[in-house]
């Protein structure tokens, strides 16, 4: 028999994660593994056939056919995730009824001037997206608070049904809810449109984070939240939350939050930590303190999962996704280049068009160095050498420190957040928030996959739900 | 004799004996020759004078046969005077045998080869689908029908020129796509024409796939084979028969396949059929169905998860629980299809794929009470 | 441990999704696997639909790969079939259009041509499909038609000739007339 | 500060490196060598630098037995596949 190419990690139960470059994984527990290392067998005949059918280990007799699938499956990889599918994003102003404290978007006041889009800037903006590729069409309107200009996005709608055809988009609004109104509701009753709204928590942190002059941003989002299920259903609504630290403390409150909106899916992530968001001490936190917080909102999620109370955190299922769906690759901070520009296309509200929400952000911070692709009337996405330069540096395969990482085939790379932090695409890896959060993020979930069983049914349905 | 949902053997009226061959079988008088085949008409057992056409080699007196065919079928007589339907417009497959030579053994080949010089059945087939201009999917099986490499592109050729809106699905165990030449030469041909291959993959254990196909280096040739023709934009359905041999294996091929292979356009698990070899050694390959559902489940739900689709075939509905249903398919050939006199009182019998008519005896596993008590209530 | 440099071979990446990055291409072109000459390695771009999950928050109501029962059916292979069409026949062929009206019998003589000349088109179709011969298939024993019968008769053992006979149309499992 | 001396003859520099590698979070460290051994200078050394030096030795020691059995099928698949993209996107 002869020993194939293949990465390792040890997690928390004592089992060790394998997994190879076409993306197949195994546990083994420590005596099988030290086996398996010495001599490229176990004493576990099952356990063998399943590590070659896995191609961690080959018969001398087919090693060339072994080799040229793991290859296969090497470049199947590599091109799908090369694929151009981006979600197209519109900013129609900068300008934000909020203050908020962590904002990340360098957000304008909201009686401010010279941060809106040209209403005329439209038509080619929607001319563009539907150059740039076949449907379906996925725009997410971005702000500022975009329900601003309301105006704005009915004449996108418009324009996308127009010129892409009713059934083959979608508009996403991502939006605080606190100028929802009645009208809003009842225009987007039937078109395809869907919100997306920040959820920090209960009244309490919510309104701590989510600053507005009449310090009512929860009870207005909660209101708005109850009027989109009862007219529009549960499917036209999601949350993210963005932990901060005063959430860290308290894990159920977000779980509470949803509960009492009425909303059995969340989205929880750690604060940004790129340099430009307005981080003050007081809501920095390290990894290891969010996972500390992770672990204890993951139990009680579960907790509730078995007493029939049918909730899911996305961002697990996101990452489970990755290692367990072959060819699932939607999510652009996991994947390898990164999603930057492959996945994304921003049309800022100044005619400016970037690859992501975050180089339109670091463009704010650092101005010496132009972070756009052009304006819209005169794009070049292929030809710009920051893309180039960017997604060039973003393949793990090759990263220090990732090319021994177990968790390298299903993670990606942030060039955007290690520019912010580190001044270079790569990063020091030893170093870099994305890689620790991802990194930690596999190593729990895949242990809580694979050492508690009723835990693992129903992260099961949270990846095929 | 057991009934089929199609019958497709007859015996001729010995007046007027028809040469042996393959034939286009005509309800009414042709008023041109085929350039392909012979035509006789098929008439019923009412005499009537033979009509006067230049254009027909014979008349058929049969009431069973006419009401078995439709205009434009293919037959073929032998000659013990029996006529074989094997292109039928009625029929729900129709699939031609291109040859009986292997380079495989599998232990349940349902037609076992022979090694000899049999290109005449390419050359027949060819024409048959030739004259049957059909414009939908015609089986060719075999053997193994790329033994006959540049033969066989000119067949494709042939049938691309002369039956273009045929579609084919090709049996082959695709150990010749490990030549990459060849291998793009057939992809070339799927540009032009509908073709799919269906090939069978037992094991990512290359020596357990090897045992059950009875040749050594087997797996080899069709591991190389699938990732060449999947990469170059051939069609592929993979097949798995799941046996006591390989049942554990389902849900690796599976996502073997998912990870490594491309153009998988179908993911096909198939019942153990009891014929030709399999027989010999039933008892040392099949398993019942209930025996390994949760490996058949694990498949089924790998292949979801990647998005391949997933059918399964000759799976009676009583021998698999009912979140299977979903997935099985009637696809047994309604000429060796039937259902046993139990199945009569069953509810679900119009959606059910039934049993091979090659199951009767000891190779029969009877209908069982579904859950539901559909079964007989 | 690393001899070789990817980032070298990025802009190469890059331009693999060039026609879909480029503004200035016609509407509706896209990055298309066919435009790229496959090797034998590498997987052709899927261009599945894909199964959105916004950077930021996705809206989950179009999760496609929950299509549990998209897949079953096997349909593809298994379509109800089309009632019969007669087989085209050719304007140029003489054999296909009885050019006499049916209350005229042709002669003895002129049967017999015409059942030979669909024979030899035949035994034409025949060697075409097994690459044996490659000309016009016109009904007409001309000498690339001789020559293909040799060598196919050489090929296969048959006595050595360019003749239609009873042993090369049972060769190729053709029946006479 | 503190000094870990470490026989060459047990860590190769490829295993030394990598364990350093992810060592920065916990403290700086510096490394210099003798004839005979590796020397690592810690600036706040601690229980959990510690604990994770060991821990990584022995880890990055298994990877590069695996690497010396894989590493030509590694490298050749991956030199492969890059290959054959590259020449499909020159074509």
């Amino acid at each position: 028999m002869r020993m194939l190419p293949f990465n390792f990690d040890r997690l928390d139960s004592g089992s060790i994660f394998l997994s190879n470059v076409a993306g197949f994984h195994s546990c083994l527990d420590q005596s099988e593994f030290d086996e398996f290392i010495e001599s490229s067998a176990t004493s576990n005949r099952t356990l063998n056939d399943l590590l070659q059918s896995k191609l961690f280990v080959s018969d001398n007799d087919n090693l060339d056919a072994t080799q040229a699938a793991l290859s296969s499956a090497l470049a199947k990889k590599l091109l799908g995730e090369l694929e151009f599918r981006p979600i197209f994003m519109i900013v129609p102003t900068l300008r934000c009824d909020h203050a908020c404290n962590y904002c990340q978007v360098s957000r304008a006041n909201a009686k401010a001037s010279g941060y809106d889009l040209d209403p005329n800037a439209i038509s080619i903006i929607v001319s563009t997206i539907k150059r740039l590729s076949p449907p379906p069409y996925k725009i997410e309107i971005q702000g500022g608070e975009p329900l601003l200009r309301m105006d704005l996005i009915k004449a996108i709608y418009d324009q996308a049904e127009s010129q892409l055809q009713p059934g083959n988009f979608e508009l996403v609004i991502t939006t605080s809810l606190s100028l929802m109104d009645e009208s809003i509701l009842s225009w987007a009753r039937n078109r395809a449109v869907y919100f997306s709204t920040s959820l920090d928590g209960q009244q309490e942190v919510h309104n701590a984070n989510r600053i507005l002059p009449s310090q009512d941003s929860y009870e207005r989002l909660k209101h708005s939240v109850k009027r989109i299920l009862e007219e529009l259903g549960a499917n036209r609504i999601a949350t993210v939350t963005t932990v901060t630290r005063s959430l860290l403390e308290a894990p159920e409150s977000i779980i509470e939050a949803h509960l009492e909106l009425g909303i059995n899916e969340m989205f929880v992530r750690p604060i940004s930590p790129y340099g430009f968001a307005n981080t003050k001490p007081s809501t920095e936190y390290s990894i290891a303190e969010y996972m500390t917080f992770y672990e204890k909102l993951f139990n009680t999620i579960i907790k509730h999962n078995q007493e029939g109370i049918p909730l899911v955190e996305s961002s697990a299922a996101i990452h489970l996704k990755r290692v367990l769906i072959p060819g699932y690759s939607q999510y652009a901070d996991l994947k390898s280049p990164s999603g930057l520009l492959l996945n994304c296309v921003l049309f800022n509200y100044d005619s400016k068009v970037y690859g992501s929400d975050e180089t339109r952000m670091l463009q704010r911070v650092i101005g010496d160095i132009d972070f756009s692709c052009g304006e819209v009337n005169s794009l070049s996405l292929v030809k710009n050498d920051l893309y180039q330069k960017l997604i060039s540096s973003s393949f793990n395969l090759v990263h220090p420190g990732c090319e021994t990482c177990a968790y390298q085939p299903y993670c990606g790379s942030d060039p955007c957040q290690h520019i912010s932090l580190m001044g270079e695409p790569v990063g020091d890896k030893s170093l870099s928030v994305f890689c620790h959060y991802h990194k930690n993020m596999f190593r729990f979930l895949l242990d809580r996959y694979y050492s508690h069983p009723p835990t693992r049914n129903i992260l099961k349905d949270w990846c095929h739900g | 004799m057991v009934e089929t949902i199609r019958k497709d053997v007859f015996q001729l009226p010995p007046e007027n004996p028809i040469a042996a061959g393959h034939y286009l079988l005509r309800t009414t008088v042709p008023d041109s020759s085929n350039h392909y085949l012979n035509q006789i008409l098929i008439k019923d057992d009412v005499y009537s004078p033979k009509p006067n056409s230049q254009c027909i080699t014979g008349v058929v007196r049969s009431s069973g046969l006419l009401g078995n065919i439709s205009d434009g079928d293919i037959g073929v007589v032998n000659a013990n005077g029996t006529l074989r339907v094997i292109l039928s417009r009625n029929a729900n497959h129709n699939t031609v045998l291109v040859t009986e030579r292997c380079n495989n053994r599998c232990l349940f080949c349902s037609q076992p080869p022979k090694e000899r010089d049999d290109d005449h059945l390419l050359v027949q087939a060819g024409l048959a689908i030739a004259a049957f201009q059909s414009d939908d999917i015609i089986g060719i099986s075999g053997g193994e029908p790329l033994l006959y490499r540049e033969k066989f592109l000119r067949f494709l050729d042939f049938v691309i020129l002369h039956a273009p809106s045929t579609s084919l699905h090709i049996l082959s165990n695709g150990r010749a796509f490990s030549d990459t030449g060849f291998a793009s030469e057939i992809a070339k041909r799927c540009q032009d024409t509908s073709i799919t291959f269906g090939i069978p993959l037992y094991s990512i254990l290359g020596s357990n796939h090897d045992r059950l196909v009875g040749a050594h280096g087997a797996y080899r040739d069709t591991i190389n084979g699938l990732i060449n023709a999947g990469n170059l934009g051939i069609p592929i359905e993979l097949r798995i028969i799941p046996t006591q041999q390989n049942y554990k294996d389902i849900s690796t091929i599976v996502e073997f396949s998912s990870r490594c292979l491309s153009n998988i356009v179908q993911v096909s698990i198939m019942n153990l059929e009891p014929t030709g070899w399999a027989k010999n050694s039933w008892h040392n390959l099949y398993l019942s169905p209930s025996s390994y559902l949760d490996d058949l489940r694990n498949g089924i739900e790998a292949a979801i998860e990647a998005s391949l689709p997933v059918c399964l075939f000759n799976f009676p509905l009583c021998h698999i629980p009912e979140d299977l249903w979903p997935y099985a398919v009637q696809s047994i050939s309604d000429w060796k299809n039937y259902y046993p006199n139990e199945c009569s009182q069953c509810q679900l019998k119009s959606k059910c794929p039934g049993y091979f008519t090659s199951s009767r005896g000891k190779f029969h596993h009877p209908p069982r009470r579904i859950e539901q008590c559909v079964n007989g209530t | 441990m690393r001899k070789w440099n990817l980032a070298a071979l990025l802009p190469g990446f890059l331009s693999l999704n060039s026609s879909a990055l480029d503004t200035a291409l016609p509407q509706n072109s896209h990055s298309d696997s066919a435009k790229f000459p496959n090797d034998t390695i590498i997987a052709p771009l899927n261009l599945k639909t894909p199964d959105y999950i916004a950077a930021h928050r996705s809206h989950s109501s179009h999760r496609s790969h929950s299509s549990h029962r998209s897949s079953s059916g096997g349909s593809s292979y298994y379509t109800p079939k089309p009632s019969y069409t007669p087989p085209p026949t050719k304007q140029s062929d003489p054999l296909g259009q009885p050019s006499k009206p049916q209350y005229s019998t042709p002669s003895e003589k002129q049967k017999a041509k015409q059942d030979r000349a669909l024979l030899i088109r035949r035994v034409q179709l025949a060697l075409q499909l097994l690459g044996y011969y490659q000309g016009a298939v016109d009904g007409i024993m001309g000498p690339q038609t001789r020559q293909a019968i040799f060598s196919y008769r050489i090929d296969k053992g048959l006595s050595a000739s360019d003749l239609i006979d009873q042993e090369l149309l049972n060769s190729l499992g053709i029946a006479a007339q | 500060m503190e000094i870990r001396e470490l026989q060459k003859s047990d860590y190769t520099e490829w295993v030394i490196r990598n364990t350093l590698y992810w060592l920065t979070p916990y403290s700086r460290w510096q490394l210099s060598d003798s004839s005979t051994h590796w020397i690592i200078q810690f600036e706040s050394p601690s229980n959990d630098l510690f604990y994770e030096l060991d821990k990584l030795l022995n880890d990055y020691t298994l990877r590069e037995n695996v690497m010396e059995k894989t590493s030509t099928i590694r490298e050749a698949i991956t030199l492969n596949v890059l290959k054959s993209i590259q020449q499909r996107l020159e074509a």
